[in-house]
């Protein structure tokens, strides 16, 4: 039995947890999120190179949020997530014990968000190489090619917010898309209600994102559609400095500003 | 009305090309990672060696966006246009999937249930299926633990199955499949004897046993079986969307200016606005209900409405499920427990 | 070549009554008079209205089938469609899909006492098997009603209101929710099923009919159950969610149960065979 | 559908010149909802309003959309004529066909389709307007002025004398501003600090006024009615309430060499002074940049001089936090120095002096107590050349604008120095003599019929030194050019006005407009000349643009009558344009998430969190709550909100988004 | 064809600075081309992007967005607000191909008339040369074209 597994163990025991959301064996080889509420399910929690799914959105989910206290196994990109949720008060200090697994597997067991805060500061998030050679490789093309590429993606939404339902901070009761007075994105999966429906989620992470490709990794007809906000997390981080989901206490940089703010296109 | 014929491999993009100049012509045609069914002028355009496209062929005979009348708003009311269902294309799909296929016949129990769907029902007629046989499968395809099979003929009004030679077996099912024949039975070689298909087609073995699933599936309404999975379930509509059956819908206005038009879209049981009432109060109100209202939709309230199953085994829904919610290991599941 | 099973009879807002704040009811007389000649329905039955370029909503016909000529829904102002209903002025086009579902059985009743028991917006369906049954008023015994809102101002139907309690061949117990009465209130303060408990009419040869929000209904059926009504006397109608008012669309499901063509009346009997998913 | 009833005004031939004003109402009754549509020579007229009113009560109009001018014009118009014909205010919208239109294309088809887009525009979204009701918001009655000047000083006293609380804040030692610099004033030639000082005394001795000097805005939130304001005050090293302006400290000083600012440097002062005799209050200050002990740490003389131990050298910067209804910035303007000149020889000839300088040395109380004497050597001047425009309607020099005042001041100057030097002769080059004003022109006459200045019309080329003289070159223009040498002994350049140093970052503090000279900026050039465009914040004085004493005084008086009729009234109606986070039926409560960046968002603080509670008190939901009287409807916070859980009333999401499909949807 | 072409420009701008601004070019009769409408909001930061997303998929051919100069805000701060979101949201369309030479960025003070008259005519100008934006327009026909 791991570390992991005892962990969750004592926690489910002890009641400081009454549910531990981390990761198991799936179909056929895969991993899959995973709850345990009493020892024999802790005992089938998992926690290896293939989790890589980011679990923060399991956090606020109606079916799972009012069991809090809950524990959470953690990844760096779910430790990311949860901080931004902190930073958007959508968790408060204390409603979270997470299981943190460093690079060396040991398991980091944070009850304050401070600690996840501590843990953070020792990383130095990167994207994906795949995600980067993909967004150099589009910003190389002409906007003529970027166009025919995003509208062949587009053609083929069906609008099934996978993306957004695997999004840590898609959390919104009413998501801008389901507005209907006015009905701002059309309820159809056309091609430009689509383009719009992925410009606003890009829009409405900017300045939040954490960059943990879920929304990419979620979508069932394969559209790349995480590097629209890891895009703009990477301008962002260019421009202002700033990286979302590393400090509780960082403010939103689409809600903030400089005077001095630079920008080389307002005339 | 099966007959069987060969079709060479030399002679299936002469067909293709032979079918494209009086109709629209689709198949799987590979796009980055995706699969997905397009419209083509060769067969060159077609994938090949992959287990399914992404999506399944519903959309042909129920698409993501139906048009179901337009109207002109002016001052003095509202001018409202019918669809002409004249407009509707001929089209021939090549290389769908048996399973989809057979999802075919599923679509129209729910579509053709009182009062029928013309529209529905004009493009079913209107599309013809040249099915290709499977002899890949993975491990999420379970068509067989449902009754049907790599190289089940349901649905399709070809069939045809890749032989070790590259050459196929063509089997003619319809009267529809009848009418590509004639329009080069030259192409189309007769055979004798068995030229056993079952020899070409991928090995999907049974995962669970089928008999009496839909009283063991009412058996569990009320257990807490589905509490797991209220949690792990995210709630979006990738398994609907992807499901060669799924046709719960929705009915939306679409407006420009002072035209518009009322569209059918594909909608889910699986989202939580499905079932919710403007005054709040949701009859399906968690994940868990909202999931098991899937299985129970396919498993048995169709089977007892419509008398055909919601499912065949595609294994779409599972393979695409970005939380891992396996279908049939859910079925298995509660097969075993009741 | 068969009709478009989506397409939408165009109807005219011939009269709209201000019921309630935010509610309304519409006469809604046909644009074809060929369409008016081959229409009919019966009380109990609803349709999906529509405003063109906001698209449907459900609600139950609220006029009897005795009166031809229009039929009358009564509506809440409270989404996207509703919203622009209520912006609708007389003279106004409207779409109309209907009617589907199943009707209550007025002829199985006959002969019998009727118990209408309604809640706030609920009304409206009552309505419509009340002036059916009204109508015809010589086939029923006793007819009494007993309706109640949150406050005299959300009573919808004032002026029917005031027709029942003057008519002598109707029973009309009309309540308010604590809190909800005017220095002038002469009806019932307390909640529908405290009322129907005191006023305790008898189950003796009577249907009861019972339209409500959800919590009201699952009052009242005890105290009718306790006053003696058996399951099978005991009428309701359910309002799931629709979208297509056929069987299609996957909406209205309960259990194996499509509200849309089982429903929406049903006995108390019936709902009890049915999961909680409605 | 709605009833909307369309007015299109032809505005005189202002907007038929160029639109077919009859063929937009024609395509505007052709419009879903609009039931009523005409169009008037004049809609703001009263037969043009009562068109607008017989129609909403004869049509029972649900909403009205007036095609005509800028609603920043007549928008109040036109929704009170709706409120009088008794429907809501808030219902009814303009069409900018005229600033936005017809003024601005040709006459033709293209024109007459925009005025026409336009109107749908409004018609669409007037359809999605809402009744409202104004919102009361309480008034605190204590004004503030900024600006210790004539015309800071004549606000302040109406204020005061009004019974409004009134704090004074002047960035000076002494309040008195330009005026009290000057010698005589024109046209009457009374003297300036005559007339002036009584005003000054009788401000530190209005138990109403409050001074603060050497003291500046720091920072300013709130709006009209509830301003809230940091006013740092400078340390002056002197307790004011010990010091008892003995003024034994000025005497005593060691660093006596320091160019006085008042005396226009033709003087010096002490590091502790008192800018000038009569300053109020009358205490000094330590310039600390020049006092010894600040920049070596050894002296302290006043401090043991001082009889009453009021040197206090730990004295530090004092941030005051004042509430306020209203502000009245009366900050004054600048003139440009010599040096800016280089054709006038950047400022290095000792007896090219300014206006200003030129009034020290004719006042009886400056450095040579009157005599006009040359700074260069002190000898009286013979010839003295008066230039006016000096940088002034120079668009070269980036002041395109009449400084307005320097005509009349060179009269009085050539006048002065004539009067005080009997045989000099005062030469006056003029590029046009401007003395519009009541016995102005009379008054630049005698200076030139009765005192024998010489007006020379035209411009200085250049002027350089030559044996102790000043060559002024120039060109009489009225002489067809002909080319004009004097040999003067001293030059008085009427140097520009322009707006202080400090007024934009002060603007910007303060969230009002100025013009591209950093002039504050009025709210109308013609119907609100003493307000801007930031509620509760007025104008007096030169801070706006050059203005002469009774224009500033006036304007002052006009400011104050501003301040104390908003001061009338307890509460303040504003309009209702505020932001609102939605509210639904339990179990969603809001949709607002409560992500709070709203809050950070807000310019105005007015977001704050409300928590519902069930029936047991525990907190269900944390949302975000919008106070309507501190929310200005930026709406910045709505388009920010990513649940659309915020809207703003007048500008609501459902109202531009018609507007956007309506403009593009013909 | 493109010298008939009559571009259809929506300004989104803010009351204070660029409408009165653009009151102004009316009030000294500067011509301009009739292509631009105006659409009133209080502030820049009120501009949602989702508006300028409509105004494309409505058939504009381009887009000014005009407000106060930094630290002229008649809110104090809407307008730095506005620019931070326009310089990601500039950044994703450029990112998606979508034409960002067709949205006009710029300040326009109430005192700027000649300016407003300029902005509005070189984005005309521009956008007559750039033509229909018909990529836009091929995307949102879709669905009323079968």
């Amino acid at each position: 039995m791991g570390a992991i597994n005892e962990i969750a163990a004592r926690l489910l025991e002890t009641g400081e947890a009454k549910v531990v959301i981390g990761y198991g064996e799936g179909s056929f080889g895969s991993v899959r999120p995973a709850f345990a509420r009493n020892q024999e399910e802790a005992e089938k929690l998992i926690y290896d190179k293939r989790c890589t799914q980011n679990l923060a959105m399991y956090v606020y989910k109606k079916e799972i949020s009012p069991l809090r206290k809950l524990a959470i196994v953690a990844n760096v990109s779910t430790l990311r997530g949860i901080i931004r949720l902190a930073s958007e008060n959508q968790i408060k200090n204390g409603d979270i014990i997470t299981l943190y697994i460093n690079e060396l597997g040991e398991v980091i067991e944070c009850k304050a968000l401070s600690e996840i805060e501590i843990c953070l500061a020792e990383i130095t998030p990167e994207i994906k190489p795949e995600d980067k050679e993909l967004i150099d490789k589009l910003d190389a093309m002409t906007p003529q090619e970027r166009w025919n590429f995003w509208i062949s993606e587009m053609e083929s939404c069906i609008k099934c917010y996978a993306c957004r339902q695997a999004c840590p901070l898609c959390y919104c009761t009413q998501c801008a898309v389901e507005v209907n007075q006015p009905q701002w994105i059309p309820v159809a999966a056309n091609t430009s209600g689509n383009l719009e429906w992925h410009i606003t989620r890009a829009m409405h992470l900017s300045g939040r994102c954490v960059e943990c490709g879920q929304c990419g990794e979620a979508c069932p007809v394969n559209i790349p559609i995480h590097l629209l906000p890891i895009k703009l997390a990477e301008e962002i981080k260019n421009i202002y400095g700033t990286v979302s989901g590393m400090k509780i206490q960082e403010s939103n940089t689409l809600s903030t500003f400089k005077p001095d703010d630079k920008e080389n296109f307002i005339g | 009305m099966s007959k069987i014929k060969k079709l060479s491999k030399e002679s299936f993009p002469l067909l293709i090309k032979k079918i494209s100049e009086t109709q629209h012509v689709y198949g799987p045609v590979s796009q980055g990672k995706r699969i997905s069914y397009q419209r083509i002028s060769s067969a060159d355009e077609l994938a090949s060696d992959f287990i399914i496209p992404d999506m399944s062929a519903k959309s042909f005979v129920f698409p993501k966006i139906e048009k179901l009348f337009s109207y002109t708003k002016n001052k003095d009311g509202v001018e409202v246009q019918d669809i002409n269902l004249d407009n509707i294309p001929h089209r021939v799909v090549v290389g769908i999937r048996p399973c989809d296929a057979a999802g075919m016949e599923s679509l129209k129990a729910i579509f053709s249930w009182d009062p029928s769907d013309p529209i529905f029902e004009t493009r079913l007629k209107r599309t013809t299926f040249i099915g290709l046989a499977c002899n890949q499968a993975d491990d999420y395809c379970f068509c067989t633990s449902l009754g049907g099979s790599p190289g089940d003929t349901k649905g399709s009004d070809i069939l045809l199955t890749k032989t070790d030679t590259g050459d196929y077996i063509a089997e003619i099912l319809t009267s529809k499949g009848e009418k590509i024949v004639t329009l080069a039975p030259d192409l189309f070689q007769d055979v004798e004897g068995d030229l056993q298909k079952e020899k070409f087609l991928a090995n999907v073995p049974k995962r669970f046993d089928n008999s009496d699933l839909q009283n063991k599936i009412n058996a569990a309404f009320n257990t807490d079986v589905f509490d797991e999975y209220a949690m792990r379930c995210m709630g979006c509509s990738a398994c609907a969307f992807v499901c060669p059956i799924c046709a719960c819908f929705d009915i939306q206005d679409e407006t420009k200016g002072s035209k518009g038009q009322r569209v059918r879209l594909w909608d889910s049981c699986g989202a939580k606005l499905f079932t919710l009432h403007t005054s709040g109060h949701n009859p399906r109100e968690t994940q868990g209900a909202r999931w098991r209202q899937r299985l129970m939709h396919k498993f048995s309230y169709m089977p007892e409405r419509l008398e055909v199953r919601g499912c065949v085994g595609c294994g779409r829904c599972s393979r695409r499920c970005p939380v891992d919610m396996n279908i049939a290991e859910s079925l298995n599941q509660l097969i075993i427990d009741n | 070549m068969e009709r478009n099973i989506y397409l939408p009879y165009r109807m005219k807002v011939a009269k709209i009554t201000e019921e309630a704040p935010a509610v309304r009811t519409f006469r809604l007389e046909f644009l074809d008079p060929a369409e008016a000649e081959n229409f009919s329905f019966k009380t109990g039955q609803f349709a999906e209205y529509s405003v063109f370029g906001e698209g449907e909503s459900t609600f139950c016909i609220a006029s009897p089938h005795t009166r031809k000529g229009y039929v009358e829904c009564t509506f809440r102002q409270v989404g996207r469609v509703t919203t622009a209903l209520s912006n609708l002025e007389e003279g106004d086009t409207v779409g109309f899909r209907g009617p589907y579902g199943n009707t209550f059985p007025i002829d199985e009743w006959k002969g019998k006492n009727l118990v209408f028991i309604a809640g706030g917006i609920a009304l409206p369906p009552m309505r419509s098997v009340i002036w059916t049954c009204l109508d015809n008023r010589k086939d029923y015994k006793d007819i009494s009603i007993f309706y109640g809102a949150k406050t005299v101002n959300d009573l919808v139907y004032k002026h029917e209101l005031k027709e029942w309690e003057e008519r002598p061949d109707v029973n009309l117990y009309q309540t308010v929710d604590p809190g909800g009465e005017t220095p002038e209130w002469k009806g019932e303060v307390g909640f529908v099923p405290t009322i129907v408990e005191k006023i305790a009419p008898s189950a003796e040869n009577t249907i009861a009919v019972v339209c409500g929000p959800p919590i009201m209904i699952k009052n009242t059926f005890p105290v009718l159950q306790k006053l003696g009504f058996k399951d099978e006397n005991i009428y309701t109608t359910l309002e799931n969610r629709m979208k297509c008012g056929f069987g299609k669309c996957g909406r209205c499901n309960v259990g194996k149960t499509y509200v849309c063509k089982d429903g929406p009346v049903f006995t108390a009997a019936q709902l009890a065979e049915l999961p909680n998913e409605y | 559908m709605a009833r909307i009833g369309v007015f299109i005004c032809h505005c005189g031939e202002n907007i038929s010149a160029t639109v077919d004003c009859a063929k937009v109402s024609e395509l505007a009754a052709g419009l879903p909802g609009v039931v009523y549509s005409t169009d008037y020579k004049y809609m703001c007229s009263d037969p043009g309003q009562s068109k607008i009113k017989e129609a909403i009560r004869e049509h029972n109009l649900t909403g009205v959309v007036v095609s005509a001018c800028s609603p920043r014009m007549h928008e109040p118009t036109f929704r009170k004529a709706c409120a009088e014909a008794g429907l809501n205010p808030y219902l009814c919208e303009m069409a900018n066909i005229r600033e936005h239109c017809s003024w601005v294309h040709e006459k033709g088809d293209a024109t007459t389709q925009k005025a026409f887009d336009l109107t749908r525009t409004l018609v669409e979204k007037v359809k999605n307007n809402h009744p409202l009701e104004s919102i009361k918001v309480p008034v605190n009655k204590t004004a503030i002025v900024i600006g210790g000047g004539v015309a800071g000083i004549q606000a302040s006293l109406d204020i005061a004398n009004g019974g409004h609380q009134v704090i004074l804040v002047e960035k000076q030692p002494s309040i008195g501003g330009h005026m009290s610099q000057l010698s005589e004033t024109f046209p009457t030639l009374d003297c300036s600090q005559c007339i002036l000082t009584p005003r000054m005394v009788e401000v530190a001795q209005h138990p109403n006024i409050t001074l603060y000097t050497c003291s500046e805005i720091e920072s300013m939130d709130g709006f009209i009615g509830n301003f809230n304001v940091k006013i740092r005050k400078k340390a002056k090293s002197v307790n004011e309430k010990l010091c008892t302006g003995c003024g034994l400290c000025t005497t005593k000083c060691p660093t006596k060499n320091i160019p006085s600012e008042f005396e226009q440097g033709l003087a010096n002062r002490t590091a502790i002074y008192v800018p000038f005799p009569q300053a109020v209050p009358n205490k000094p200050v330590i310039d600390r940049a020049n006092c010894r002990y600040f920049l070596t740490g050894k002296c302290k003389v006043c401090q043991k001089l001082c009889p009453t131990g009021a040197i206090d050298f730990e004295q530090e910067d004092e941030i005051i936090d004042v509430k306020a209804g209203a502000i009245v910035l009366a900050t004054g303007f600048e003139i440009k120095n010599t040096d800016f000149f280089p054709e006038y020889g950047y400022g290095k000839y000792k007896d090219v002096i300014n206006g200003l300088q030129f009034e020290r040395l004719a006042s009886a109380s400056g450095p040579t107590q009157g005599a006009i004497r040359r700074p260069s050597d002190g000898k009286t001047p013979e010839k003295v050349v008066f230039i006016a425009c000096a940088g002034s309607r120079d668009p070269a020099k980036g002041i395109p604008y009449c400084s307005k005042i320097c005509c009349m001041y060179t009269a009085k100057h050539a006048m002065l120095y004539k009067h005080k030097v009997h045989e000099g002769t005062p030469y006056v080059f003029y590029m046009d003599i401007r003395a519009a004003g009541k016995n102005y022109d009379e008054f630049t006459r005698r200076a030139i019929e009765e005192d024998g200045a010489k007006y020379i019309r035209g411009r200085v080329s250049n002027i350089y030194e030559k044996d102790g003289k000043l060559i002024v070159r120039g060109a009489d223009t009225l002489l067809g050019g002909k080319p004009v040498e004097i040999d003067a002994d001293m030059v008085v350049l009427a140097t520009a006005a322009v707006s202080c140093d400090g007024s934009e970052s002060l603007a910007q503090k303060l969230h009002v407009s100025y013009d591209p000279y950093k002039f504050f900026a009025e709210a109308h050039p013609k119907l609100k000349p003493v307000e801007t465009n930031t509620a509760g914040i007025y104008l007096a004085g030169a801070c706006q643009a050059p203005k002469d004493i009774p224009e500033s005084v006036a304007a002052a008086s006009g400011a104050a009558a501003k301040v104390i009729c908003l001061f009338s009234n307890d509460e303040l109606t504003r309009e209702p344009i505020v932001a609102k986070v939605n509210r639904m039926p339990p179990p969603i409560f809001s949709t607002c998430m409560g992500c709070e960046m709203c809050i950070s968002i807000c310019p105005y603080q007015a977001i704050d969190k409300e928590n519902i509670t069930n029936r047991n008190g525990e907190v269900i939901k944390t949302i975000a709550k919008i106070n309507p009287g501190l929310c200005q409807g930026c709406g910045t916070c709505v388009a920010f909100c990513k649940s659309k859980s915020i809207d703003l009333e007048g500008y609501s999401n459902k109202q531009v988004y018609e507007e956007v499909l309506a403009l593009l949807n013909n | 064809m493109e010298n008939d072409f009559e571009p259809k420009i929506v300004a989104f701008v803010c009351n204070w600075c660029t409408y009165a601004g653009a009151d102004l070019t009316g009030t000294s009769r500067i011509k301009y081309s009739p292509n631009v409408k105006i659409i009133r909001f209080p502030c820049t930061g009120r501009i949602d992007f989702m508006l300028l997303l409509k105004a494309f998929s409505n058939g504009a051919d381009g887009v000014i967005v005009s407000g106060c100069h930094p630290n002229d805000c008649h809110y104090t701060s809407g307008n730095f607000h506005a620019r931070r979101r326009w310089v990601v949201f500039r950044t994703l369309l450029d990112f998606m191909g979508i034409d960002i030479n067709r949205i006009t960025f710029t300040w326009v003070s109430a005192a700027e008339g000649a300016k407003w008259a300029e902005v509005v005519n070189t984005t005309a100008s521009k956008i007559k040369e750039l033509g229909p934006y018909e990529a836009y327009r091929k995307i949102t026909n879709e669905i009323w074209e079968s």
